[in-house]
Parts: C-alpha cells; structure tokens; sequence
C-alpha cells in the first residue's frame, strides 16, 4: 500500500544531514557544555555555532538566542517571564482568540498573580485585525501575544501591522513563530516583535528542542531555575545533539527555503482546489492566500475527523484533525471555533500538511481514496440522511 | 499500544447492522453533534425481541464501534434482555475503550434503550 | 597523550547500545506520539515502552512517570508543582542546604507568592540529620525537599529515615535523586518518597531528558502549560528518541548496576586513599563510606581549582571543581560552605567522577600527573609561601 | 569558542616572572581567599624604573595569566609609565578576559600599583 504522511505540522522526518550533523554529540563529542575540559569546550563550540545558524534564520543576534526544550518552553518562558519580569507595570496581557494553549494557558496561570487576559477575536478567515489590538490596549497592558502563523488553519497574521501598534505604545511584543520559522522567510525586525519561539520539529529539525528569541534589552525572568546555562535565562544541562541538530536544521531552511516553498504551494493549491471540487460540502478553512506553504484544512460536513483519520490511516495516509473526538480534552478546536464555524462543522476539520517528501502522486493518491471515505461515513451518518431527507443541515 | 482495541478497530472498520429500518417500531436519538457524537437507533419487535436493529453514527471510532457492537449484542434478545446491556458491558465485549472516550462515544446502550422505550410507548399510547 | 575522562557527574558518554536504540527514531520513527495513525502509533509505543523501563529502574509504576526534558525541569515542576497544589493547606516548605539549585532556586521563586523556606543544615560529612528535618516541620509545612546524594560532594542521605517522618506528619516529600537514579540501587516504596527527579545524562543515557516519579494520589499542578501530553502534567511534543535512550539507559543500569558498582568503587577508594596519602594537605570532602560508587572529592590546600582543572586538561585529564573561580556566579559552593569548609579552602575544591570507560590506569596516571600540578601552583601561591614560612594558614 | 584567549592560556601555562624578590623595594597584596584570588606583587626600582618584577598568585587561570602579563607590561617601564597599566590594557593585551573574571580576576594592575604606592611612600617616609 501507498504511504502518504501528511501530517508535518504535527512532526517532521530529520533530514539525513541534519542526523549526520547530529551523531558526534550521540558518539565521542559527549562532554557538558558547561566543563571547564577540552570535552566540555568541544560541546560549548557546537551549542554556539548552533546559535548562530538559528539566529541567522531569523535576522537575529546569536546572544539574543535561548535554546530551550520545545516550542511549548519557548513560549512558557516568553509568556511568564516577560510578564513578571515587568513588575509593578501593570497586569494587562493581550492575545489573540486562537493562540496556541501553550501561550493561553500560560496566560491564564498568570490569572493567578492577578493578571487580565483580553483576546483578541479573528475573522473568519483566522486573521487578527490590527486595529482590534489596537482597541483592546489598555494603560497597564504589559505584553501583548500573537502567533506568526495557525498550525491548524494556517492563516498568516499581520504581524508588521501589529508591532507597529505596540512600538507607538512601547509594550513588548511576543510571537510564537513556531509554524512559520524555517518555513516561510522570517526577520524579527521586519515583523517588529521583541521576542519569538521556534522549535525544530517543525522544519525537519529534532524534537525535544526549540528556542525563545528575545531582543537585547528586553528583560526576561528565567522559567526553568537552576544552574546559569544560555546565561541565566535557562537552567538545565544543554541537550548539545537536539542543539546542533536545529542549527543544521535552521541552516538548511534558511538556503533552501525558496526552493521548498516551490515545491510545497502547488500542491497544497491542488488540494485546496480539487478536494473541494470532488467532494460536496467541503469548506477551506483559514485565508487561501496568507497561507502557509504546505497547509491545506478543510471542514467536511456531516461527519467526524478521528473516524476520517481512521479511514485514510488504513489506507496508508496520515493526517490530523481539530475535532473534539480526536483532542485528548475531548473538546472542539478554540481555533475553528473563534473563526465562527459552528461546532457540528467543525466536528469534521481534516489537514493535511505537506512536506517535502511530498510529490503529485501523493496528491493524486489522497485525491482517490479520500472521495470513498467521505461518502461511507456520510452513509452511516444521520446528519447526512436529515440533510438529504429536508434538504436542511448543510452549511 | 495504538488508542484503540483490535476489537474495536475492527467493529470500526466493518460496522455491523448500518443504515435505518423503513418503519421501524422504535426510534431512539441520542447526542448532539456540538458534544461531538450522535446517534439514531431503530429497532424492529417481534414476539417481544428484537427482530432487527439498524444505527446511523456521527461520531468518532469509538462512537461508531459502539454502535455496531451494540446491534450486534442486541439482535435477537429480548426487550428486557437489551434493557440490560450497559456502557460497561459494551465497552467489555469490546476489549476497553480509552479513558476519555468512556462517557462521550458510549451512548450506543443508551440510544438502543431509547428505541425500546419509544416502541413501548407506542404501545401503550394503543398505537 | 593520555585522554582520560573523569567529570562523569558533568556528563556521561551514551553507552552503545542506547544510541542503536534511539537511531530509529532520528530515522523512519518520527511521528508524533499523539497523533492518530502509525506514524503516532509507534512513536506513542516507544514512550509507552520507556516509561516501563523507566519505572522499573525505581520501583514505580509506569503511569507514575511523567517525562521532562532534564533534572532541572523535574526538580522545577516537583517543587512549583507540589507547592502549588496544596492552596490553603500552608506555605512552608523544607529543604536541605545542600540541594541542587534546581530546587533552591525554585522555592526561592514560590518565595515572591508568600511561600517559606527553612534550610535544614548539614553535618561536615554533607549529611542531613533526620532530627534536624523533625525539627524543622512547622505545622504550616506542606512540602519537604532533600536530595537523595549530592552530585558535589558524593554523600548519600538517609531518606528512608526522614521519610519516616513526613509520613507521620503526612507531608509530601520529594527527592533530587539525579545523582543517584542509576547509579545505585533505589526503590521508591523504601525511600518512602512521594516524588523522585532523575536524569538520563548521569547514567549513560541522553542528554536532553529527564523523568519525574509522582506517587499515585498526589497531586501535581503542570509546570510547561500547553497540551495534553504526559497526562496533562507535562505539555510539548515528546522527545521521543531521547525518551527511548532514557529507557535503555535504564534498563541497562538495572541490570548491570552490581557489576558497575564492582568495577568504580575500587578505583575511587584508590583516588580517596592514594591521593591524600601521595600529596600533603589535602581534605576529602563528603562521607566516606555513605558515598557514590564513583565519586572521589577533595580540596587542595593553598591552590584554585580551576587552574587545577586547566593544568589537568593540558595533560589530558577531565575532572571539575567547586571553586568559585569555576561557577559561571563566581560565588564559592554552596555545598562546601554548609558543611563548614572555610572560603579559601573551599577554593581548592576538585571532583573525580568515574564512569564505565575508566580503568586502574587511568587511576595511576591521575596520580602521576597530580602532585607536580599541585606543586607547580603552590609555587606560585602567597598563600603556600605564608605557610611554608610561618607554619600558619593550613587547615 | 573556549573560556580563555590563546594569549591567556599561554601566559597561564608558561607565567612569566613568577616568585617573591627577596629584598623587594615595594610589596602590593590584594584581593583575598574569600573572594577567589589574591595576587601579591613584588618590585625592584632603579633610576625610577622598574627593574625587576615578581609576583605570587593565588587563583583561577585568569588570575595567573593577569599576573603574568602585569609582570610583562611592567617590566622596565618608569614608575609613572606602570601606574598607567589599567585592567583594561591588561585586558586588551590579553586578547580578552571573559566577562564574568573581567573585574575579580583582573587585580593584577592594581597589585603593581599598590607595590609602587608602597615603595612611594617608602622613600617618602624617608628610609
Ligand atoms: C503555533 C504553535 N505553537 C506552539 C506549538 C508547540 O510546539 P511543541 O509541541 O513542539 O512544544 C505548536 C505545535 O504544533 C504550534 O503549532
Ligand atoms: C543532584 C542534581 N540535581 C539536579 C541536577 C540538574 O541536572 P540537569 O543539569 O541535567 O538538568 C544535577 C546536575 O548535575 C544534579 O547533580
């Protein structure tokens, strides 16, 4: 059987040269980066040239680079330690609607020392209006949050817009960037912010690594304490393989990013065209141009996405799903939610995110099997029969 | 350790007893599709058991597993029989469900006991 | 030249067999552990698997185990995520004074939220007296912290008694055993601990990934925010190669432990003996029997022990110190300052930890090539030319 | 990217001038134990110049390599000359000391200076 894995945005393989580039620090090059010895300066070389490759993915200095365990750290630290690190500033935080829960939960522990949390609603196309930002600002506002791009429907935010706002008002900036670095082209001072998280997973690097970008001057309070690794902003022995492997990772990106985009956009174009095409009451979901290359949703109506996961896993294809039965919360994505899709339609959000082991025939593939699928679960599924029956239940 | 059973995985892959029946005796709904799975029972009586049982799911695998596996449980038992099968003995037959999908996708029983009550209800009403 | 390794507390090399098990997943094994096809499936095994592993080093049950991302998150998510369960229930909390500052520095944070720190002292062995922990309860007192050996010092602490204690008085007790989990045998039910951090890169496993044992039925609020990973208690895609390494690493130490311990403890009490014995003034810091299998410590009187360091790497030999000169804080350890070690002495502080590739030569070279060192830099030390003519200043 | 500079770790493994000068004509101690280093210089003075420096180090390897480089600098340079070695020029002609030893490290100027105060205020005294 065919195997199709179209699901990056939840993973991506390790480009052989960046394993290549990982093996010393798994073999002989073992040494903690912190030891005073030629096997902790060995260690210490490569933790900084890693820095320097991941600044230079984002137009950044290698000093304002924080490595740290996942996109999830990144964005703890940002949230948290911006935030407390402005005491007696003020308690106002502002994001948007479809955040990812590593930066809205952050924000609501925040709650608890006695925080605000204004979020920012988005259209629905899953964009954030600039001037809505504007509005929410308040006079103790302290930081506000808006990811660069939705991992699930993946809408580009206008971030330049945004930052301009918050310059005028001198409030801290943070985006989780951690869809769009490595993906698309990306300069921390072209889209204005102060701080930014990544993470390697998501651009062909490890997992288990990430890193916060936080421009020099802005004062940060460290999240993980401890010893004074990534000087005294992350404590923990530095995990050196995952380090050096995102730096190859960030490398690799940043020269061969024109060439991927080219080879990612058109086949997304298809299936963002053709799925539609082919099967009856399917709607895009996010902008069908401030998209991210390799991101196709939809929400197919009258039947569930973990039953469609399910039914295209056994013919070899693998994708996710913002229902609720497939979010281990049991609950509808916030994301298609805050967009205006009603629940029961949102119930059948499917997304395919491409990668660049991707050709045509895979296109090709899903374009076949995907049809069958749909209509068997539509046959089993008494919202469909109301439908056909009274004409009424579609969107 | 995939998240389902096999058992389940194969209720979900080859449901049994799919689709509606004509005029059926009893009718059973039950979820909504905001909570995330809904599902139609009908049931045909004869000489107080279940003659045929027929769903429609929308829902995840779980929901759709449950719902076979609870036609198939039900078909030819008697009306107090079927009363009995319970969310627990439902998800047993199927060798365990997932924790979270416990309460949510295992309203199967529940639907099925909807449908009796409603042919019962018919009955009575002198239909 | 002589290469030889001795800063095994620093890090450890990874042992073969761990890097062939995690090589599949830097390769075809990629998915997401939560993602619903088999890409997911079989990453979501591997964790599964580890977790097994993992939990049989220690005596748990697997659904104990959360998995983090190093010694320093465990100890941070223990210590922030017991505190903070317990609203209402007291804010004081217990601690030895020679603890990780993983764990210091995270109480002196629940510090800004009203929390109290007692630090129970130590004797000049390092060792906690389990009276002085008795001593030290409050009736306001919701958490004890006591490491189970200090990485520093090598000093095994009696845990099984003090947790005779807390169980009286039904307060939750954490261990720092990044030191020992591994290393030496330890089973949770006879520690009596109801927490336990331990780290992969300090027994031959990966660098990058740590665990956290929660005994069943205490409660624990999540530290990194986000997803649903890890049962809800540790959010962010899993690092999943890393976890794998973790759990041969492991497995290989439960099994191998007896004959580990065989091979290092004769070398060490050669350096502990040897070493005194072939240069004058000389102090062995931490207990000498109650001690890590590999861990030989000393000060060197009237000389720094980075420069110690730096003349032992220029002959091939790795070790660290505890000399203020060699924290990146440039403040003396903590450590040695609580078991009353004066300053200038505590300057003098050097650490050899063995590991699996050290052999009795490697012990003869260490001490052929130490006393001329410490000869050369006594040389050049006022402190020595005052005790050579005034008989004053040792210890 | 290794802690020190070549140019230190050279000084530091092959420390020029190091010893006491037995009948010095200025002695200059600072730092102490407690804050990690302590460095004592010695100083031999001829025709305002001078003509001999020695020192005692007790500390890490910048400490060691910064008091090698002072002795170097110093040497038969006038009184005057010497007292303008600054931890900074220090600094520089080590190629660079890392941040963190930058201040507590960097005592070396400071003992050569106190050594010449010392012979100053000898001589004033009169001896
Ligand atoms: C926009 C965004 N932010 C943060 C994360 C969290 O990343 P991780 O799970 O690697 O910590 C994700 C994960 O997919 C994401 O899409
Ligand atoms: C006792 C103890 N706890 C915690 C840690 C922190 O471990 P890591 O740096 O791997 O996070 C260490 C590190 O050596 C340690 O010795």
């Amino acid at each position: 059987m065919r195997k199709v894995y179209l699901d990056n945005a939840a993973a991506t393989p390790l480009l052989p040269e960046v394993r290549e580039a990982m093996l010393p620090y798994l073999g002989e090059v073992f040494g903690n980066p912190s030891s005073l010895h030629d096997w902790g300066d060995k260690a210490r070389e490569a933790v900084e040239s890693a820095r320097i490759q991941v600044a230079q993915l984002i137009g950044a200095n290698p000093e304002e680079i924080i490595f740290t365990g996942s996109g999830t750290e990144s964005n703890n630290l940002a949230i948290k330690g911006l935030a407390l690190a402005q005491p007696g500033k003020g308690k106002h935080i502002v994001v948007s609607a479809i955040e990812h829960f590593s930066v809205l939960h952050s924000v609501q522990t925040l709650g608890k020392w006695g925080f605000e949390m204004t979020l920012v609603p988005v259209d629905k196309y899953g964009v954030v209006d600039p001037q809505a930002v504007r509005k929410s600002l308040r006079k103790d506002t302290i930081l506000v949050s808006m990811m660069h791009a939705n991992g699930e429907v993946g809408s580009i935010e206008p971030l330049a817009e945004i930052s301009k706002i918050t310059k005028e008002r001198n409030i801290p900036f943070h985006t989780d960037a951690v869809a769009t670095a490595g993906t698309i082209p990306l300069d921390v001072s072209e889209l204005g912010v102060d701080s930014l998280s990544l993470a390697g997973n998501q651009f062909y690097g490890p997992k288990g690594v990430g890193a916060l970008w936080v421009r020099k001057g802005v004062r940060i309070m460290p999240f993980l304490e401890g010893g004074v690794q990534e000087g005294g902003r992350r404590a923990g022995t530095e995990n050196v393989p995952a380090i050096v492997g995102l730096g190859k990772a960030a490398e690799l990106a940043r020269v061969n990013m024109p060439a991927r985009m080219k080879q990612l956009i058109p086949l997304r174009d298809r299936l963002l065209t053709e799925l539609p095409a082919k099967i009856d009451h399917v709607v895009v979901t996010g902008h069908l141009k401030q998209r991210l290359p390799g991101h196709a949703s939809f929400c197919i109506e009258f039947i569930e996405g973990e039953a469609m996961l399910m039914l295209l896993n056994s013919q070899g294809v693998a994708v996710s799903s913002g229902s609720a039965c497939t979010s281990r919360a049991l609950k509808a994505s916030h994301v298609l939610i805050a967009m205006g899709i009603p629940h029961a339609l949102a119930q059948g959000s499917i997304l395919f995110t491409l990668g660049l082991d991707n050709s045509a025939r895979d296109i090709d593939y899903v374009l076949e099997v995907m049809p069958p699928i749909v209509d068997r679960l539509r046959q089993m599924s008494p919202l469909y029969a109301k439908f056909i029956k009274t004409g009424k239940g579609g969107k | 350790m995939p998240v389902y059973s096999d058992k389940v995985m194969e209720h979900f892959m080859h449901p049994r007893n799919v689709g509606e029946i004509e005029t059926p005796d009893g009718v059973g709904e039950v979820g909504n599709p905001i909570c995330g799975d809904m599902m139609t029972f009908y049931i045909k009586v004869k000489d107080n058991r279940l003659a045929d049982v027929k769903y429609k799911t929308f829902g995840c695998g779980a929901a759709i597993a449950v719902s076979s596996m609870v036609s198939e449980m039900a078909m030819g038992k008697t009306l107090d029989e079927a009363l009995k099968i319970t969310p627990r003995t439902v998800a047993d037959e199927l060798e365990g469900l997932p924790q979270n999908k416990f309460h949510c996708s295992n309203l199967g029983a529940q639907a099925l006991h909807k449908a009796i009550q409603d042919y019962r209800g018919k009955k009575k009403g002198g239909k």
